[in-house]
């Protein structure tokens, strides 16, 4: 095989490697071994995403047929600026994170299940490369029921019994909203007779008023469908115990994937598929879509504040950064759209850092109640360092990640004419700041406690991804060509195609 | 007596069918709608309906778990290295048309033995479940 | 030595050297004399940096230094304008002093987790000269939140409830204003100008109408929240749980100072005094911060705690900084600038005086202080100089900041301001000059902590020092007054 | 002549069968207790599929298809008792009492043969 | 008149459906989960023929057998608590 | 008449409608287990009639257009069906053995219960 | 020689349901009819009561019976059943199978089971206990009539 043949197939490798990988580590009994393979899998993805990337800057989308049937009627893989960007930020967060899944799950998940825990974590991953790549709506469903199920057996495996609860719930409600995503699509058939997304686009481009009532239907299942998904609020209830019980090294790793592609599939829907062909104005979607947003930031945030398990202050802190993230959608300006998936990308980094930093305090003082934590910044220094610059990255100041989020977020209101939405957003960081700056007092200045007592930093391949999180979280506080100009290219890519 | 007459005299006679029509599915899958997956759930029907009449015991000597177990993944490297095949040969994933002297046979060849792979994937799960499930309170 | 570098150098090094000694104290963690050796090479290095830029900006020269575009319209970027110079001559001169006050005050108390006490100061001196040096409204944000960031650790450094809370308002007030209201100020000015570089004349003019601009000021004044602008004010009360060279870094040297500084910034880089002239918006802050210098003094009368009667003082000096460029006259404008400086020096007299005070005597409460000047004749000296210059009487730094401002008011004909700085005088001086009068004076009670002298000496020197310059600033006022009026210069 | 024959006998044999079909779910509906919604059901399962299949059949001449259809009509005759006979067995044996106005299970008391193991 | 067949099968089927909410005990949801189950393949099959798509009959079949095999599989489960009994614990 | 004609015609709509909603009534106000299971199951039955009738209201032509590709390539219905069916099944699935282990861990499968014990704790 | 009829059995089942006639899937029925009887001979269920062949000829005469049988009765039950006052008369009885073969006393209890208003509910050596829907039904079955007609089908072979 040459050197071209693979640039060639670098869409088809980045979900097969990691499904064969998953498949491989099925076959093994060692935790270790699996984590081997698992890991070599993992590092290959962002060699690969970033490929396509530069691939895609250069010289524009590429799409890959599978199995060499043209698109509409063969499954294509469709990487644009977008899904490269996804892609990439998918890959190399889990690339980062790793390391510390050796540790952290040889901790916290029997011997002879860790093998199977790494299949679960790898079939995830391909699902949600797959999500991101596929240029197939109906693929798409496959993937995202590929990630989900996964997710569901990965959240099972947690510690405490209450995992299988929050596992059965979002079993439940992951069931419900990828229904609803398939019956938009199935609907989107009926109308179009085709799966393509390009293609649908295009056929519903030529739809007249009267076929407009399925087409609005479709839309309203698929958002309900992919809201449940990435827990929009008020549709977010499965998502702070799932975080809350699921192994600490699963919770990093959706935190920082799982609900940014599914954002990421909400950006296609609406803005590749309906926005292309209709005008989304009319439908008053993107009304009800900033109203649930600042629900989330406002309501989601407060309930964080009152949560005694830090992971579930976490958990509904990601609930309130949805909202950020779905805000800027719902702008549907270029300075929106890019403040929408820039955070998209900070976010990943900055809850990656947060939920890895409680995922080594589980390990090394074995629990997260805040009551329990007394001191421990003093016992987990860099730990703890870490956790405070992720923390501001959350609440946004400048010089942090998060601080371009939100500064695009603005831009995108102000484009809009609609300068109070400035305040809202600024307000609610302030929520974030009550929530973080709870812990940190807790952390620092609070007396030891007991389980604090025996802490110290966690070992070398446990602390070096949480503090390559945080250092990226300030890193791209300052540096934004990879994560605010990949965005930005983005947003101008689907900004330009709506109608 | 220790077993239900009439339960095993009708699963007796229907088991043989039972299999005949899962490999009847599987061999005419891309014919009408079918294939490895029905094939495979049928397949998984018969070990259950064999282990709930002559019980799992007996079902686990003809069908043992870690063949069971072992079946899953074999499946899924089955028909995903078929796929990865084609790649390898230089076409795209999932392409088959190369796995034969002509395009026509490849592809059939390739979906023969993804629908094999789908099979083993399948019927190993649902028997493994099964198992699984009937572990359980004992 | 130092001038021979080029000036843009010697930006980046200003900037960059109390990071530096920030990343190198914890490296001495084990050796206290080495760390605080450290402490203060770093401050006599940034000291001499500063210094060194002086000559060229007293030249008209305005260095420039990193462009870091963050994403476009922010970038991380150095400019030293006159005002900027002067803000960071104060401050690093302070800090120097602070410095050995605090080596002094932290081992006299036996203070626990020094390294990090001195770490936080660093960074929170290298953010206070990314303020002063900053050229755009972001770099300015950045060390700005760097700055709350940097001394909540300080606030917080006794881990005591009472320091715990205190340290929750300080945070929550300062990072709160500044993200609720001055971010988007920043992101409305953008929006508007397409730029937020502070430019002579500011960047304003005809970009916005009359009310936006009323609203633009009223986001600035009240998200720089550490300027303490009424009813924004109360997190410096609470923040007085600190200890005494934190207050002195609060009060005098970086934090308050760093607000004044930016709003006085704002007034003239952004808004431009002509702007804010033209869009008659700007009178109400007149009001306000009129009404703050006058209550702040009112409060501070009824104070027996000698910290907090110096906390809400502050709240009315800093008010006089507002009033001055709420004036809009260019001669109250170099007021402020000058009064920034004369309050840094004095301000920082009187906490030094407190934290002697409390070192030696373990005393807090003014009524507890009598006939306490015959024992520390020093510290007294200086904390009576120190209430003179806070009065405004000649011959003390105070003085002259006053002077200026009430001579822009009445060149406007602003009679409320007039009236204003007419009255809290009368007021400063019926709450410093008691206590003067009470350390001096009135017969001591009995003594419960037995006998005690001065507090060690280099809090002694440090406190003279302070005290040296706040009258030296009364008679040697060149350069200020230069950098003061320069600012100005379109 | 003869296609309208059959059209009319398949239309006979599916009319026919759906009112077994309907009859059936209306007793399961209807019935008192489980064992008698079999009786029920079992009109559904046997003479409504038959006659409905059949019905098809005639419809769809000799050929695969009714060969199928015919599969299934086996499949329920076949596997329908066994089932059901299992499912009267498994809620007798849990405890289902049947509500009967005549219990005669006692007739054999003297059972004339002995049970012998087939 | 496939229509009227599949409209009755419908019928039926809600009828079921109905007592299989309805219970009361668990052995009248399997009954009633059977008759649905028969009544979908017999939909299956109409359906087809409606549609012209006897192909349909393959999955038919293939319910049915399913159809038996579940309705067993659960008996068995709620007689004895789970699907593992042997043999030689089956007194009846 | 017409109105029986647009039923029929548009049968699987409302077969799936129908199936959505007892599915998702089961789904919400069931307590036990198994049953929410067996309605989220009748619930994503409904989606599969979408997938019978390949659309043809707009854009001219069925996705199939040439005949070359009949027999293996195109989204044949019944392959998304079947896929559906997979996904549906596997979830089942997983939930069964999810509910399982619940019973194991608390000794009940109701939710009520469920919640109060861990109210109580 | 039962495996072998069980092969052939499974291969015209196999014919019946393919359809398709080419070279490969004949020989894929072919293959697929062997492995199953194997199969079948591997799970011990190719036997006399899995596959029996013995019992054809009778069937052909008994099953025309049975449909008729079940053809009345279901008529009787649907009677029953819309009737409004639903007339039902539950009555439990046990009758006596007089086949020798296991085989056949499931045939006579299946058959029972499967013409409606009557049920198998146990079977305890060659008694069966039967539930009937009306307390006719229960008396025709304790006449012997069904069972007379099974025991005839059993000697047919
Ligand atoms: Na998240
Ligand atoms: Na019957």
């Amino acid at each position: 095989m040459t050197r071209i043949d693979v640039i060639q197939h670098l869409p088809s490798l980045q979900v097969v490697i990691p499904l064969l990988g998953a498949v491989l580590t099925a076959f093994l009994r060692r935790g270790t071994l699996a984590w081997g393979l698992a890991a070599v899998v993992t590092w290959l993805m962002p060699v690969i995403a970033g490929a396509l990337l530069l691939q895609v800057l250069q010289d524009g989308p590429i799409s890959y047929h599978l199995g060499g049937w043209p698109p509409p009627w063969g499954i294509e893989y469709r990487v644009d600026v977008l899904s490269a960007f996804v892609l990439l930020l998918v890959s190399a967060v889990s690339a980062v994170m790793m390391p510390f899944a050796r540790r952290s799950v040889a901790f916290e998940i029997e011997g002879d299940k860790q093998a199977w825990f790494y299949t679960m974590y790898l079939l995830c991953l391909t699902g949600l490369l797959g999500i991101t790549i596929t240029g197939d709506a109906f693929n798409a469903f496959v993937f995202l029921e590929i990630s989900s199920l996964s997710t569901y057996v990965l959240i099972a495996m947690g510690r405490d019994r209450r995992a299988l609860l929050a596992s059965y719930q979002y079993l439940i409600m992951g069931t419900i909203g990828a229904t609803f995503y398939v019956i938009g699509i199935g609907l989107l058939y009926l109308v179009t007779g085709s799966l393509n997304m390009v293609d649908i686009a295009s056929r519903l481009g030529s739809a007249s008023v009267e076929q407009f009532q399925p087409i609005v239907v479709a839309l309203a299942f698929l958002t309900v469908g992919i809201s449940l998904k990435l827990a929009l609020f008020p549709l977010h209830v499965w998502l702070p115990n799932a975080y809350a019980y699921a192994p600490s090294f699963a919770t990093a790793f959706l935190a920082a994937t799982a609900t940014k592609v599914a954002v990421y599939l909400f950006l296609r829907i609406f803005f590749s598929i309906f926005g292309v062909a209709i005008s989304l104005d009319a439908l008053r979607v993107f009304d009800v879509l900033l109203a649930l947003s600042l629900s989330a930031m406002f309501l989601a945030s407060i309930l964080a504040v009152y949560e005694q398990n830090l992971k579930r202050m976490l958990a509904y802190s990601s609930v309130a950064q949805i909202g950020y993230i779905t805000f800027g959608l719902s702008l549907a300006n270029q300075n929106g759209l890019t403040g929408s998936i820039v955070h998209l990308f900070n976010h990943a980094v900055i809850k990656g850092a947060l939920f890895l930093v409680l995922g080594a305090v589980v390990y090394r003082a074995g629990s997260v109640k805040l009551a329990d934590l007394g001191g421990i910044g003093r016992k987990m220094p860099l730990t703890f360092a870490a956790f405070v610059v992720a923390g501001l990255g959350l609440i946004g100041t400048p010089g942090t990640a998060g601080f371009i989020s939100k500064w695009y977020l603005a831009l995108g209101a102000l484009d809009k004419g609609q300068w109070p939405l400035v305040f809202l957003i600024v307000a609610s960081s302030l929520v974030a700041l009550i929530y973080i700056g709870r812990v940190v007092e807790v952390a620092y200045f609070h007396p030891t406690s007991e389980a604090a007592e025996k802490a110290s930093d966690p070992p070398l391949n446990m602390l070096l991804p949480i503090l390559a999180l945080a250092a990226a979280t300030i890193y791209f506080g300052f540096f934004t060509e990879l994560s605010a100009g990949a965005a930005s290219k983005a947003a101008q890519a689907l900004i330009g195609g709506l109608k | 007596m220790k077993l239900d007459l009439i339960l095993r005299i009708g699963v007796k006679f229907l088991l043989p069918f039972v299999l005949l029509f899962a490999l009847y599915v599987q061999f005419h899958g891309e014919l009408g709608p079918g294939g490895g997956f029905q094939a495979g759930v049928i397949t998984a029907g018969m070990v259950i309906l064999y282990a709930i009449i002559f019980g799992v015991d007996a079902a686990k000597r003809i069908a043992p778990q870690r063949m069971v177990e072992f079946m899953v993944p074999l499946g899924v490297l089955i028909f995903a290295g078929t796929g990865v095949a084609g790649l390898l040969l230089g076409k795209n994933f999932l392409d088959y048309s190369v796995l034969a002297h002509d395009a026509p046979h490849g592809r059939e060849l390739g979906i023969f033995l993804v629908e094999l792979g789908v099979l083993i994937t399948v019927s190993g799960t649902m028997t493994a479940l099964f198992y699984a499930f009937s572990e359980r309170g004992r | 030595m130092m001038i021979s570098y080029p000036p843009e150098i010697l930006v980046l090094a200003a900037v960059l050297i109390p990071f530096i000694g920030a990343l190198l104290i914890p490296v001495f963690h084990r050796a206290p004399n080495l760390r605080e050796a450290v402490t203060l090479a770093t401050a006599g290095a940034l000291f001499l940096t500063v210094l060194g830029l002086l000559d060229p900006v007293l030249a008209g020269a305005r260095p420039e230094a990193m462009n870091i575009v963050v994403v476009p319209g922010l970038a991380l970027a150095f400019k030293v304008e006159p005002l900027g110079m002067l803000f960071a001559l104060v401050a690093s001169a302070l800090w120097i002093v602070n410095s050995i006050y605090s080596i002094g005050y932290m081992r006299g108390n036996d203070e626990p987790r020094q390294t990090s006490y001195y770490v936080c100061f660093a960074v929170a001196l290298g953010c206070t000269i990314g303020i002063a040096f900053a050229k755009n409204l972001f770099t300015l944000f950045l060390f700005y939140e760097g700055l709350t960031l940097s001394t909540y650790p300080l606030v917080t450094h006794k881990a005591t409830p009472d320091a715990i809370r205190g340290g929750r308002i300080y945070l929550l007030l300062l990072l709160g204003t500044s993200l609720v209201l001055l971010l988007p100020a920043i992101v409305i000015t953008w929006e508007l100008a397409g730029t937020i570089d502070f430019t002579p004349g500011g960047i304003l003019e005809g970009k916005a109408s009359g009310a936006v601009i009323g609203l633009l000021l009223a986001l600035y004044a009240f998200g720089i929240g550490k300027a303490a602008l009424m009813p924004l004010h109360f997190w410096l009360p609470a923040a007085m749980v600190a200890p005494t060279p934190v207050s002195a870094l609060l009060h005098a040297v970086a934090v308050v100072k760093a607000g004044v500084f930016t709003i006085v910034k704002v007034v003239v880089y952004v808004f431009g005094l002509d702007t804010l002239r033209g869009s008659d918006q700007s009178a109400w802050l007149i009001y306000v911060a009129g009404a703050t210098v006058v209550l702040a003094s009112l409060v501070a009368l009824r104070q027996d705690n000698l910290k907090k009667l110096l906390a809400y003082s502050t709240v009315s000096q800093l008010s006089y900084v507002v009033l001055a460029a709420a004036i809009l006259a260019p001669i109250s404008l170099i007021g402020a600038a000058l009064h920034i400086a004369a309050h840094a020096v004095s301000k920082i007299t009187l906490f030094f005086a407190a934290g002697s005070i409390y070192t030696a005597a373990h005393k807090t409460e003014i009524s507890e202080m009598k006939g306490i000047g015959r024992r520390m004749p020093w510290t007294m000296g200086a904390f009576a100089i120190g209430a003179l210059s806070m009065i405004g009487l000649p011959p003390t730094a105070g003085f002259l900041g006053k002077w200026f401002m009430l001579t822009g008011a009445m060149q406007t004909s602003q009679w409320f301001a007039v009236g204003v700085i007419v009255l809290s005088t009368v007021l400063n001086a019926s709450y410093f000059l008691p206590i003067v009068v009470t350390a001096f004076l009135r017969e001591p009670d009995d003594n419960p902590h037995g006998k005690h002298g001065e507090a060690p000496w280099p809090i002694v020197l440090a406190l003279t020092a302070t005290a040296i310059g706040t009258l030296a600033l009364f008679w040697l006022p060149d350069v200020p007054l230069a950098l003061a009026k320069s600012m100005l210069e379109r | 002549m003869m296609q309208p024959m059959l059209d009319i006998v398949s239309w006979a044999l599916i009319l026919s069968g759906s009112f077994f079909t309907v009859v059936g779910a209306i007793g399961l509906v209807r019935m008192p207790d489980v064992y008698t919604r079999m009786h029920a059901a079992s009109v559904t399962d046997t003479l409504g599929a038959g006659l409905l299949l059949a019905g098809l059949m005639v419809q769809a001449g000799l050929g695969l298809v009714s060969l199928k259809l015919l599969f299934i009509l086996v499949l329920f005759f076949f596997m329908g008792p066994v089932a059901t006979h299992a499912l009267a067995q498994a809620a007798l044996h849990a405890g289902v009492r049947p509500q009967l106005s005549e219990d005669r299970t006692d007739r054999l008391e003297q059972p004339e043969v002995e049970g012998r193991q087939p | 008149m496939f229509a009227a067949a599949a409209c009755a099968v419908l019928v039926a089927l809600v009828l079921a459906v109905a007592r299989a909410l309805k219970g009361p005990t668990v052995f009248d949801r399997v009954l009633a989960g059977n008759t649905v189950g028969t009544l979908a393949i017999l939909l299956l099959a109409v359906v087809g023929f409606l549609t012209g798509r006897p192909e349909w009959l393959d999955i038919a079949i293939t319910y049915g057998l399913l159809n038996v095999i579940s309705t067993l599989a659960i008996l068995k489960f709620f007689r004895h608590g789970d699907l593992a009994y042997d043999a030689e614990e089956d007194t009846s | 008449m017409q109105h029986v004609k647009t039923f029929i015609g548009h049968y699987n709509y409302f077969i799936t409608i129908f199936l959505m909603v007892s599915g998702l009534y089961i789904v919400i106000a069931r307590g036990n287990m198994i049953k929410k299971l067996v309605g989220l199951a009748l619930f994503q039955t409904s989606v599969y009639l979408l997938y019978v009738e390949p659309g043809k209201i707009i854009g001219g032509t069925a996705p199939i257009l040439d005949p070359a590709f009949k027999v293996y390539s195109n989204p044949l219905p019944h392959v998304l069906i079947l896929t559906a069916i997979v996904v549906g099944v596997a979830t089942l699935a997983l939930g069964l053995a999810i509910v399982a282990r619940i019973h194991e861990a608390y000794g009940t499968i109701e939710e009520d219960e469920i919640f109060a014990r861990e109210a109580q704790e | 020689m039962r495996l072998v009829s069980l092969t052939v059995v499974l291969f015209l089942f196999w014919l019946a349901l393919s359809g398709h006639y080419t070279p490969f899937l004949l020989a894929a029925g072919v293959g697929s009819a062997v492995l199953c009887a194997l199969v079948a001979a591997r799970l011990r269920i190719a036997d006399a009561e899995g596959h029996p062949v013995h019992l054809v000829r009778g069937a052909l005469t008994y099953i025309p019976w049975l449909l008729w049988e079940i053809a009345k009765s279901a008529w009787i039950v649907t009677k029953v059943t819309l009737h409004p006052r639903l007339p039902i008369s539950p009555t439990m009885t046990k009758v006596i199978a007089s086949q020798k073969t296991g085989v056949c006393i499931a045939t006579y209890a299946n058959s029972i089971t499967l013409t409606p208003g009557t049920i198998t509910t146990g079977v305890k050596g060659n008694v069966l206990t039967v539930h009937a829907l009306v307390r006719d039904g229960a008396a025709d079955l304790e006449g012997g009539g069904m069972d007379a007609r099974v025991s005839q089908f059993e000697r047919s072979a």
